[in-house]
């Protein structure tokens, strides 16, 4: 056993830590506050975030991607979270599309994309989630009829991270005929190229992601645009959809840790009848359950990454991991909001701006309950999701 | 023992449940998203309510009012809480002074016509950067020059600061005479201007909240009440910080009952979402995950309800409410938390969708369980009224 | 609203309280730890405590009885849970057939005499090993043969079965007829002799629980109810299945009222002992931790409270009270393991030490959310009443 | 970083798991209703565990002892935790007084009873807390005065595991001199040598394990039996306490493991409304719960164990694995009695066992509270308990 980060991802989490002190820390909160970061904005940050791996960040090295561990991305998306949660999700949603199209085949529509995304000239993202079909996947109704040498999509996304900035948007499709007798595929929707609506939907926090609604009206793309995996890989809809918790749940703790050493700075300035307010037991009885809280879900959280490094499928243990993490990033920013008190709730701190974004993650992709029930299911053989 | 409102009560209710639903219901998340209020809407709120009782239902008969009991007037703010409790708090707040405007002659003189007519915007204003509620660091200061009094302090976190017509500061006379040494100043803001800031907060973004700012503040002579002071219904003296303190046990169980409200507002979204939202073929309310998490949220609003209007119900009887109340704010509004937070759990996405209301609930909820003393400080009220030992002020 | 006793039950209260402090509680931590009472032993009880109305206070004037409301009878329980839980629980089912007792006159000429000397012990019989209390799945069966009947089968965790004079056993007469099938099959053990084992729980070791074995019961046929029985005093007719099965709003109160009298046992000795129990030079009450934790147990005690004596309120006034009951035994069962569970960690050593009272609340909460519907079975009930939804019994 | 125990740890886990299916746990149950172990009975077991490495686990090997490291210790008592707590909480009390005697001076008298316990001849136990003290060490008053080579002890000790039972007694003391200006001194008491008289304590869980007051009356001892370490170490009075917790937290874990192996096979196999109970999503919650919390306390705790093997001191690590690990030995422990229904508060099952041990735990050696005192000092370092 060895709980300890290597040299190696020390020294990248130093790195990540420090850009972000200097960087991101100073004008986060402000940002995020207006609106969704500009596509323009939001390539600028993340053009900087590139040369740290965190576009594509598993793409391995022969594939000139930034080839990073699961746990090493695991370190720089939670430091993100701390610095920035919004940013995180951007970052998230782009390299989730890039992974996406680096696994199948290269031919040049997606090399280009590749390109675009991996040197941060454009934002990518994934929409999976349709208005009635919530997490079931087999219930999408979004087509894609081929078309001589196109697809013609029909239908409509929402909830789509990134949705109203990306430039190259993965779509989930149900096919009359998609080869291999899989009914669904992956289509790359170029948006220079093939047209399609959107609209934002403001959301209580994250702010600065943009969040969408994306209405796919006889959009045409090209045929190449498919997305071919190799057939030994499961099948598309399948693959699409783990890796996004992986982020989101490093992002979560990200927001813990940020909301503990805010909670804990402030209970050691701040003086209440004559004693800093960290001398009152029940605020240390609230750092001390943020503090448990945090480590348990880190170490939860990174125990599933390595095992992902090591090749072993853990639906379990990320189902854990996620399902802790984002309840208790829900309740560790609210102690962070109840030991700073009226400040708290005022957007002069960046603490209600942490517990916005908690609540934020703890309805994304996958709610505590499914998690809960798909950990259960592992452990009983019995499924009660009938 | 009877747990159900009068038959007035809920004939009162029901109409008055009409009419919110059907009139601030549909604007409350707009406007609530857009800040806070100004005096001319918060008037005209408080003009299109007043016919209920709100704002200035508790006014004896005789002046024109409804003669309503707290327990009544606390059902009201929590139906108006209900659909929007950014306007409740700012309505119920904005009746601050109408209390000393009954009992005093001098301020019904004054003031009776204009709190009868809704148009007279009251608070208070007691909290300090630095201090909170804490009499021995207050740092504002009255000082009597000639025929009037000089204001000088900054007041912070006050409720309708920034629309209140009158506000009542409390503030030091003589530094060294502890709370005897405390004034009440009635700071009318038409004749003696001051700045202020207005805060911005997670929650009851529509209720004006605001830092005050008082430079060389001229207040008349007959605005100040310093010494002991009989402001109350009961006709005991008391000290102006007393005076003011004495209102902590109606402010904890309206702060309780803002709670309530919220958390029915919660359940009630959350029934309709989950009889008509299907999953995997069937109403998400078919599952036994959502119909536990429901049932949790019933339960804790009822204990909620019964918890704050056992205070109210004592605050009508006549009887220090010390304990009641504060187990009243510690719980209600944990509670609104809790439940609201359930609320957006089971909402999925559309639970931060600010297209929806149900965020709304949370953000507002996340704020009750700080002003009036945080959850941490009525926990310590009710270990020290259930011990006699006080673990707190150790100054 | 008024969530207070009247004067009168207060004056019982008070005077049942003192007499339980003196008699009951001493004795209370040693007699339980030794395992079922005999039937003895729970006459005796019976009879010390009957003029207070334990047991039959609930008989009308006219039989010699107090005619107490429901509401009188659960405070009844409540303070005897307080000291010795699982006395109280025994005393309460040692009446269950005293209301057809008064309600039917053939009972009532049989039994009526011996239920106003505190010399029947009734209870009922109808969970099975494998069926629970789900009727379709219900194995025991009784038979008419000339001119008695034959009862078969096992019944089990049946409270007082081991001490019970008189069983009203509930078995299927006629198997395809569902519900209508069902009969009540009154036993009497002198007469109809069966076997039994004694069962072990982690609490209330004093209350008498047992494993039934029917094997070839002769039961006169005066003492079989089946068809369509009008047992209530509100005229109604019900199969046999309904009518046991409708006396579970009064079963579940009455779980969540033994749990509110556990809830105060833990909460007052609590109190007593952070005021006496010194460490670091000052009595622990003084942290602010364990004040936490003391209003914390309050606030649940208080809520429970009022959850419980609603569901009796509503029973007393003639109305059905299933989620009210629902909520009343999910909640307050709870909050008395809840509650416990925070005095033992408060209690330290002592919490678990066998020669003080501590570890008995903590063992008989911890049967509480079990019996009568687990709590999980509550918030089901609890969610279709809200629902209209049902989400268990899939047959 | 690495989350796996190595081949060796997984070969300790399996022979000592394997030996306690076989040996403990079809005669747990009964043995525990009944009272605490005889002396002679509890010799009977511990002397099987000795092969082990269950007494004296951390004494190197260079010493005849079984030279485990903490994370090996941690193995053994999780897994007769999860088997008879009672009897582990016998064993660690037994090796906790062989390991603080072999830390000290080797003079024959100490020599003697090291063998004695090594060899599982007498049982040992360690008599720190008094009836006033609590966990508050300088408050003791048991004290030791020096006559010829002699100490004569007097004073009351209480909660003291094995006590009535133990044949070497470790008693901590005030020392009118103790060298080295030291007020408090350690103090062997063999009690075939020394008389002293003891009552047991009932309890309500762990009745295996007996728990008694220590009542010394002029009770005399050899001068040598003054346990003298190296003027290194630190005091003997803080050098006592560390090493309990350790074996608490494992036998916690392994309550809240029984627990959730119980409740899953019961929730499998017993059908309510003509599904296994394990199709009900309430029971599935509580399941996911329960295994969340037992991998995270597992985490959390052998985390600290690891640390205490690269020999770093870890106070607040150890603290959080405590409060967590019996917070939630509580919890999965009323999870299962009400998976179990009606057979769960029933002896007829050993869950309810499961939670009145679970329970003796928390509030045994330090409660959550002081725990969470502890961590919250580590991390604002403001002290609350004054």
């Amino acid at each position: 056993m060895d709980f300890n980060f290597s040299k190696q991802e020390k020294l990248l989490q130093g790195s990540v830590r420090e850009y972000f002190r200097n960087k991101i820390v100073p004008v986060a909160d402000e940002l995020d506050r207006k609106a969704p970061l500009t596509r323009r904005d939001a390539l600028g940050f993340i053009e900087n975030l590139v040369s740290f791996g965190y576009v594509g960040s598993l793409v391995p090295e022969a594939e000139n991607g930034p080839g990073l561990s699961h746990v090493e991305t695991g370190i720089i998306f939670l430091e993100l979270g701390k610095a920035w949660a919004a940013l995180g999700a951007i970052a998230a949603s782009t390299s989730h599309a890039l992974t996406m199209i680096s696994k199948s085949k290269r031919v040049p529509g997606i090399k280009y994309a590749m390109d675009r995304l991996m040197s941060s000239k454009s934002l990518g993202c994934v929409a999976v989630t349709e208005p009635f079909a919530g997490t079931d996947l087999s219930a999408i109704k979004t087509t894609a009829i081929p078309e001589g040498d196109t697809y013609i999509i029909n239908g409509t996304k929402t909830w789509v991270s990134n949705g109203s900035v990306a430039d190259m948007v993965l779509v989930t499709v149900k096919m009359e005929s998609a080869g291999n007798g899989n009914p669904y595929g992956i289509l790359l929707v170029e948006k220079e190229a093939s047209f399609f609506d959107t609209t934002e939907i403001p959301k209580m926090g994250l702010k600065g992601l943009s969040t969408a609604r994306l209405f796919f009206d006889d959009c045409r793309v090209p045929g190449e645009n498919l997305l071919q995996f190799d057939e030994n890989d499961s099948p598309a809809a399948e693959l699409i959809l783990p890796h996004t918790s992986c982020e989101k749940t490093a992002l979560a703790l990200g927001l813990t840790e940020a909301a503990l050493e805010a909670a804990v700075s402030y209970a050691r300035k701040r003086v209440q009848f004559g004693s800093p307010l960290a001398r009152f037991q029940m605020i240390q009885k609230m750092i001390a359950e943020m503090a448990i809280g945090l480590d348990a879900g880190k170490l939860l959280y990174f125990r599933s990454m390595k095992m992902l490094d090591e090749g072993l499928k853990c639906p379990k243990e990320l189902a854990m991991a996620d399902s802790f993490a984002s309840q208790t990033a829900v309740d560790a920013t609210s102690k962070a909001i109840q030991i700073y008190g009226g400040y708290g709730y005022s957007d002069e701190y960046p603490v209600e701006r942490f517990y916005r974004d908690a609540h934020c993650f703890s309805v994304m992709e996958g709610t505590k309950q499914i998690q809960q029930l798909k950990i259960s299911q592992q452990i009983t053989g019995i499924d009660a999701l009938v | 023992m009877d747990f159900e409102f009068t038959d007035e009560q809920k004939q009162l209710r029901k109409e008055v449940r009409q009419f919110l639903e059907k009139e601030i219901a549909p604007i409350a998340d707009e406007r609530d998203a857009k800040g806070a209020l100004s005096r001319q809407e918060l008037v005209g709120y408080i003009k299109m309510l007043m016919p209920f009782g709100y704002y200035n239902g508790m006014m004896p008969e005789e002046f024109g009012g409804k003669g309503y009991s707290n327990t009544t007037m606390a059902m009201l703010i929590e139906e108006l809480s209900r659909v929007w409790s950014g306007l409740s708090a700012a309505i119920w707040i904005a009746s601050t002074l109408n209390g000393m405007v009954a009992a005093l002659p001098v301020f019904r003189k004054k003031y009776l016509e204009r709190v009868m007519a809704g148009e007279l915007i009251s608070c208070g204003a007691i909290t300090e950067p630095d201090a909170g509620s804490n009499a021995a660091a207050m740092r504002t200061t009255i000082v009597r020059k000639g025929d009037h009094w000089v204001l000088n302090g900054n007041k912070t976190w006050i409720s309708d600061g920034s629309v209140a017509d009158v506000l009542n500061v409390l503030a030091i006379a003589d530094p060294g005479d502890g709370t005897m040494g405390s004034a009440m100043a009635i700071v009318e803001r038409a004749t003696t201007p001051f700045e202020h800031r207005e805060l911005h907060k997670i929650g009851w973004r529509a209720f004006p909240t605001a830092e005050l700012f008082f430079k060389d503040c001229r207040v008349p002579d007959d605005h100040v009440l310093s010494g002991t002071i009989s402001s109350g219904g009961d006709g005991r003296s008391r000290t102006a910080y007393e005076a003011m303190m004495a209102d902590f046990e109606k402010a904890r169980s309206t702060m309780a009952v803002l709670g309530v409200g919220v958390c029915q507002a919660a359940v009630d979204a959350t029934i309709d979402y989950v009889k008509k939202r299907e999953q995997f073929g069937r109403p998400i309310g078919g599952f036994q995950m959502i119909q536990e998490m429901v049932a949790d949220m019933i339960m804790d609003t009822d204990a909620a309800r019964f918890l704050t209007y056992r205070a109210w119900q004592r605050i009508d009887e006549g009887k220090r409410a010390r304990l009641e109340s504060s187990i009243a704010k510690a719980y209600a509004c944990e509670a609104a938390v809790r439940v609201a937070s359930r609320a957006v759990e089971i909402h999925g996405a559309m639970g931060i969708d600010e297209n929806h209301s149900i965020h709304r609930y949370l953000r507002d909820a996340r704020s009750l369980p700080i002003p009036d003393g945080t959850t941490q400080i009525q926990k310590l009220v009710i270990g020290r009224e259930a011990l006699g030992i006080r673990a707190f002020h150790q100054e």
